[in-house]
């Protein structure tokens, strides 16, 4: 059963349309990819869904249309979206972010077990879990926003380019990270991500998108083997 | 670009329309009543007052509650050089001067602060300096006050009092509009504006933060000193109640009502200071309060940039009626793709920024 | 000996007027970001809403219960229908809303209520206790310890519980928040709902001393920011140490330094922030605001 | 917006060159507002005089400045019902108020003086507030504006000298002062006297006037002297401060009500039991003393010249009954008068009738003149033994005053102390 549909999605940020009609499903459990250039509307693509941008078209959650509810509501839904830009609450520390991130879940006793669970994924956030996130390096806050989203225990993950500022080694740790977690949680994914090799490594099937519209669609394999053609283009 | 516009950008009409006003400016008092110069002299007062106000607040991003405290500071000095038979222009100098140098020192701790600390601080200058006003007595007349009459019209002018403080008034305030004027859109102007926006941002750009706002401050308080010799021109008497805090409220209220950050903005501030009162005064005084707060609600709901920004307002909406297009989907113009829609600034996009508008 | 110690005592009830304001302003901070203003007008309103219930005959705790759960809704609807539009423009544009709004506040309760002093009935008895040679009465050292209680229950709403973090989330980055599912705007009203609650518990305990006129709290404004100040924006503890510590100093300094004296003592609160800002710039107990740009 | 900004620049440039220009050439103008001498003063008709208030209607004084309104509009209100004032000339005239609010700002009441130069007022009374009333005595004087019967204790209004045009109304503060200043000398016993007072004119005249009363007698000494700030949101330290002096006396210029109830909570609770002296406008028994819990103090002084409708005393006075209806009806001031100053304002009204029934001409001067020879004019409202005399110069119209004590439920004259 599809997860997530999204048909003839079109998006603007006042007078500008960036997106022209996109299509896109996820499969219960899968994990597709959204690649395309710089400006492609990839992230937006993700607040259409998460609910920050205005939307036209149908966008279908566990079937039930959810275009244009409130963030909060989508997040109710059992969407966790981990922004460009990963949206640390800097002033709060490391385990408040954790237990902000579970802040609509019933079951409060599991809790701290699945924050265990984060420091546990991500050993970095260890020692600094009592620390300022504000006070915290590019990669460890992407690790801290990647653990809040998954504190929620969503059904479905937005994972807005993860790779972006960081050192190549370190999206490599963060990556490996967030495929151990789709292993264990067998969480769906949504990875907009600018450098495919990394997102390959995690998603099953990809789009690829071109000025708000899907240009290109299909198996990670598949994809990867039209990349000698379309290198230049998606940028190696 | 509607005909109108091209029109009114020709040089000699503009020069032309100048020396119409100036020329209305110059006769006005000789034809007026009496209490309509002494209203416009009133006016001229807090005109320079709301002027200094935007220099730290408009266009610097600084809350200044202690504007008052310049004022009175400036009509104090005032008193006491020509009691003590100064010459006017020293003493024009010296009101601005102390003033200056008072703002400066006050200037350099409270700049340290960030934010809206700045704005809790400045609250102390107006509440402090009353009970100082009444301590020093010998200088200030301690709470009955001081008079020092030097604005009546001297003989040669056979020119009447009233008229003769118009004239005063009128060309220290053009001067300070000048001089505004030039500040703003001079290199200090950019460098305040860039403070204001983003003071991190700002300090990247090799402009120091703390040295524009200290700045910013210091020119404020010498605005306000002038303001205090106008306040003393027009009065001919002042007393700690000249400074109490309330006035500082008004101010503010003033400034963003005239437009904050806007030269001509805060000539329209200067009148609405002093025209509301007497609008409420004719009406039922115990309106006044209340009326002032909801003027100040209403405008910075419906009028951000303040009353100075109404006539571009009303040419946006009536351009806007006048090019609506055909009913259906938004304009199809092609999508000009700028980058800021995808690398959108941490988190999520920035929404409509009520904030204090800024005129070039 | 004694009259400093009763100096110590008075300074300590007259500082813990100023912790009531202060407490609220950290609350609207610590939960929408921004610095009100108007929270003694607020206050002011809500004891005189208080003062129209006992004119109804109603018994002054009814009066007073009533008064505090109007406060909520009140706090909550300014918030949405005035502040919500600037909450995420510029800081100085909000601080001129909370200007205008405490203007409107005084303005209606002077047009209601006139500006004549109202007499306004105690919860506490008027008697007085002595206490280390110090006499102090019932009702100031009740203040203190209701305002003291509040501190705590403050202090421990912000750490303790999610609503406390979730209103120190919304106020730290409000979209974010949105995405762990926190109901931004509930939150926010319930921030300001909240401080209004606390203004209007200050505003009741300090009324009968003195006595319900528009512009009651116009000058404990001043204090409680002072001690916002210096206690720093994110600590309610601080506030109220740094509250108590004004009221007594100026008590000793007005009373031991003659230079300074009665009249000049609200210079107190002022000359110590210069002096210690230079040295901590958020405050005594304020955590430094990291910003990664 | 181009234009505008462009004119600012040269606007400067054209306005000081022209200035010069056209002062030489100056020319006259009709002499709009400035009293002339000959023939009816502005603000006079044969049928009605209109005379002007400039008071706080708004802002924290707001409460005793609407009084001052609230009396005179009450007098002239049933005045004008009964017909109006039959003036010296033989014209009978009704009097009309006009109020405006200053908001105890210096800017605004001269700003309102001009305006009411401008509306042609005959003559400005009854204004509340020193720094007010200060702001525009000079340009009253040059345009020989009578400013008279205001309410303020400033000795400066009623000296002829240097106010010409000027009249205080209410006792100077060294009046009341100096009234209990007599009374205390004349005890002959050993007193010790605190003083806790206003940091201002008012607190000042008081204290200076106490002090000329008792100078020179040796049994009376001053123990302790202490300020405090209208603005200030206790006194308690003061109090402390004051009772370690021992003092017998309390001699208290206080104008804040909210204050004197805290100071008379206080020294009952630090356990200083004095005499106290409480000035006319914060003496009210049921505004102040109740409140205060006075009783339990060995006697509560002070001074007054008006009958307080509040008090139980004068409940059935003719005089004041008739005060209370027509501040209902014509004063727009329906509950109690919660403030001395409408009883006060009633009174100048009287005056001011006084001083029309012996105009013979329709002008200032004649007003001035008139106004100026009134002796031992015992207004509604005043208490026995007292009287309006505006003969003699350096005095208000009223300077006598009569000592008080509280007798629990109001107030009874006290012939000596103790």
């Amino acid at each position: 059963m599809t997860l997530l549909e999204l048909s003839g999605v079109t998006a603007s940020y006042g007078p500008v349309q960036v997106l022209e009609g996109v299509e896109l499903s996820v499969p219960e459990g899968g994990s597709v990819g959204i690649l395309g250039a710089n400006g492609a509307g990839k992230t937006t693509t993700l607040r259409a869904i998460s609910g920050t941008v205005r939307t036209g078209g149908r966008i279908r959650f566990e079937g039930r249309d959810i275009r244009g509810f409130r963030p909060d509501r989508v997040a109710a839904l059992g969407i966790a979206h981990v922004p460009e830009g990963r949206g640390t609450l800097g002033q709060l520390s490391v385990r408040e972010n954790l237990m902000v991130g579970a802040y609509l879940r019933k079951d409060r006793r599991s809790i701290p077990a699945d924050i265990e669970y984060c420091l546990d994924l991500f050993p970095q956030l260890q020692d600094r879990v009592a620390s300022r996130a504000a006070s915290l390096s590019g990669g460890e806050q992407q690790m801290l926003a990647v653990a809040r989203a998954f504190m929620a225990k969503p059904k479905l993950l937005l994972l807005d380019e993860a790779s972006l500022g960081l050192a190549p080694s370190t999206s490599k740790t963060v990556y490996e990270a967030i495929r151990r977690l789709r292993l264990d949680s067998g969480i769906a994914m949504l990875v907009v991500e600018q450098n495919a090799n990394l997102a390959f490594s995690l998603v099953d099937t990809a789009t690829v998108l071109e000025t708000g519209r899907n240009v290109l669609t299909g198996s990670s394999d598949e994809l990867r083997g039209m990349d000698e053609i379309r290198r230049a283009y998606l940028g190696g | 670009m509607s005909s109108v516009t091209s029109l009114r950008s020709n040089r000699t009409l503009r020069i032309v329309l100048i020396a119409v006003v100036a020329i209305l400016l110059l006769v006005a008092p000789l034809v007026l009543p009496v209490f309509a110069n002494q209203t416009l002299v009133r006016i001229g007062v807090y005109a320079v007052a709301v002027l200094g106000l935007n220099i730290v607040m408009g266009y610097t991003g600084q809350v200044n509650l202690g504007q008052i405290f310049f004022v009175g500071l400036g009509a104090y000095v005032t008193a006491y050089g020509v009691n003590h038979g100064w010459n006017i222009v020293v003493v024009f100098a010296a009101a601005c001067v102390i003033a200056g140098i008072v703002g400066l020192l006050v200037a350099l701790a409270a700049a340290r602060l960030g934010g809206l600390a700045i704005a809790m601080v400045t609250i102390a200058l107006p509440i402090v300096g009353v009970p100082l006003a009444k301590r020093l007595d010998e200088f200030t007349g301690g709470s009955q006050g001081i008079s020092a009459r030097f604005s009546d019209a001297p003989d040669w002018s056979r020119l009447y009092s009233d008229q003769w403080q118009f004239y005063i008034v009128l060309l220290v305030t053009a001067a300070a509009f000048l001089l505004a004027r030039n500040l703003v859109r001079g290199k200090y102007g950019r460098a305040f504006g860039v403070v204001r926006e983003n003071e991190a941002v700002a300090a990247s750009m090799g402009v120091s933060p703390y040295r524009t706002k200290v700045l910013a401050f210091t020119v404020a308080s010498i605005f306000g000193g002038a303001s205090g010799f106008l306040y003393l021109a027009a009065v001919q008497y002042t007393s700690p109640e000249t400074l109490s805090f309330g006035h500082s409220i008004s101010l503010v209220a003033a400034m963003v009502i005239g437009g904050a950050g806007s030269i001509a903005g805060s000539l329209i501030g200067g009148a609405y200071y002093v025209f509301v009162p007497q609008l409420t005064n004719a009406i039922d005084p115990s309106f006044t309060t209340a009326s002032q707060g909801a003027i100040l609600l209403a405008v910075l709901f419906l009028l951000p940039e303040g009353l100075v920004s109404l006539p571009r307002v009303v040419r946006r909406l009536t351009r806007r009626r006048s090019k609506r297009p055909a009913p259906g989907n938004s304009p199809q113009t092609a999508p000009a793709r700028s980058p800021v829609t995808e690398a959108a600034p941490e988190g999520l996009q920035k929404t409509e920024r009520g904030k204090i508008g800024h005129e070039g | 000996m004694g009259t400093f110690i009763q100096l110590v005592v008075d300074g300590l009830a007259t500082g813990s007027i100023y912790a009531a304001l202060a407490l609220a302003i950290v609350l609207v901070n610590q939960a929408t970001g921004l610095i009100n203003f108007a929270q003694g007008g607020l206050a002011v309103l809500s004891s005189y809403i208080a003062f129209a219930f006992l004119q109804l005959q109603l018994p002054l705790i009814v009066a007073i219960l009533i008064a505090v759960v109007l406060s909520f809704f009140i706090g909550a609807l300014v918030e949405r229908f005035l502040l919500r539009r600037f909450e995420r423009g510029d800081p100085d544009t909000a601080v001129v809303v909370t200007i205008g709004l405490l203007t409107l506040v005084t303005g209606i309760a002077a047009m209601i209520w006139t500006y004549n002093n109202r007499a306004f009935p105690s919860l506490f008895p008027l008697t007085s206790v002595e206490i280390l040679g110090a006499v102090v009465s019932v009702r100031s050292l009740a203040t203190t310890v209701t305002i003291v209680v509040i501190m705590v229950v403050l202090q421990l709403l912000f750490l303790r519980t999610k609503l406390g973090l979730a209103l120190r989330a919304v106020a730290d980055n409000p979209a974010s928040a949105a995405f762990s599912g926190l109901p931004v705007g509930r939150l926010l009203m319930v921030g300001w709902g909240l401080a209004a609650t606390l203004g209007a518990v200050a505003g009741v305990l300090v009324a009968p001393q003195l006595t319900l006129t528009p512009g009651m709290l116009d000058t404990a404004l001043v204090y409680a920011l002072a001690s916002v100040i210096l206690g720093g924006l994110s600590s309610p503890v601080g506030c109220v140490v740094a509250a108590s510590a004004i009221g007594v100093l100026e008590n000793l300094v007005a009373v031991y330094v003659p230079l300074i004296g009665h009249d000049l003592k609200i210079a107190v609160p002022f000359a110590l922030i210069f002096v210690i800002l230079i040295l901590r710039p958020q405050g005594l107990f304020g955590r430094k605001v990291v910003v990664r740009v | 917006m181009k234009v505008r900004n462009k004119s600012g620049g040269a606007l400067a440039i054209v306005a000081m060159a022209s200035v010069v220009a056209l002062s030489v050439s100056g020319c006259t103008r009709d002499g709009a507002g400035q009293g002339n001498g000959s023939g009816a003063s502005p603000g006079i008709t044969d049928t009605s005089i209109t005379l002007g208030i400039t008071t706080p209607l708004s802002g924290p004084t707001a409460g005793p400045g609407t009084c001052t309104v609230a009396g005179v509009a009450a007098y002239f209100g049933a005045v004008n019902a009964a017909g109006g004032v039959k003036f010296g000339d033989g014209k009978t005239r009704s009097v009309n108020i006009k109020s405006y609010d200053d908001a105890y700002d210096p800017q605004k009441s001269l700003s309102n003086f001009q305006q009411m130069v401008s509306d042609n007022i005959f003559a400005v009374t009854a204004g509340l507030g020193t720094p007010t009333n200060r702001a525009f005595r000079d340009a009253a004087i040059s345009q020989k504006v009578p400013q008279v019967l205001v309410m303020t204790g400033d000795p400066l209004f009623s000296d002829r000298k240097q106010s010409p045009w000027q009249l205080g109304f209410v006792p100077i503060y060294q009046n009341e002062g100096a009234a209990f200043g007599k009374l205390l000398a004349g005890s002959k016993d050993q007193h010790k006297v605190a003083i806790l007072s206003q940091n201002d004119d008012y607190g000042k005249g008081y204290v200076s006037g106490f002090k000329e009363a008792i100078k020179g007698n040796s049994s009376i000494s001053i123990v302790g002297e202490q300020t405090y700030e209208a603005t200030d949101t206790s006194v308690d330290a003061q109090l402390t401060q004051l009772a370690s002096s021992g003092a017998d006396v309390f001699f208290n210029a206080m104008s804040i009500t909210p204050l004197v109830i805290a100071a008379l909570q206080k020294g009952q609770q630090i356990g200083w039991k004095p005499s106290w002296f409480l000035p006319s406008n914060t003496s009210s028994p049921t505004a102040i003393l109740q409140p205060g819990g006075a009783t339990a103090y060995p006697g509560i002084y002070s001074v007054s010249f008006a009958k307080a409708p509040q008090s139980p005393v004068f409940a059935k006075d003719p005089d004041v009954v008739k005060f209370l209806s027509e501040l209902k009806q014509y004063g727009n001031y329906p509950d109690m008068p919660a403030f001395p100053h409408c009883m006060w304002s009633y009174m100048v009204g009287a005056t001011l009738e006084q001083a029309f029934k012996n105009m013979t001409e329709p002008t200032r001067d004649n007003f001035m003149e008139s106004l100026r020879d009134i002796k031992g004019l015992k207004a509604p409202l005043m208490l026995e033994g007292t009287s309006v005399d505006t003969t003699v110069d350096g005095q208000p119209a009223v300077s006598t005053v009569v000592v008080q004590k509280y007798n629990g439920q109001g107030y009874a004259t006290a012939e000596n102390f103790g």
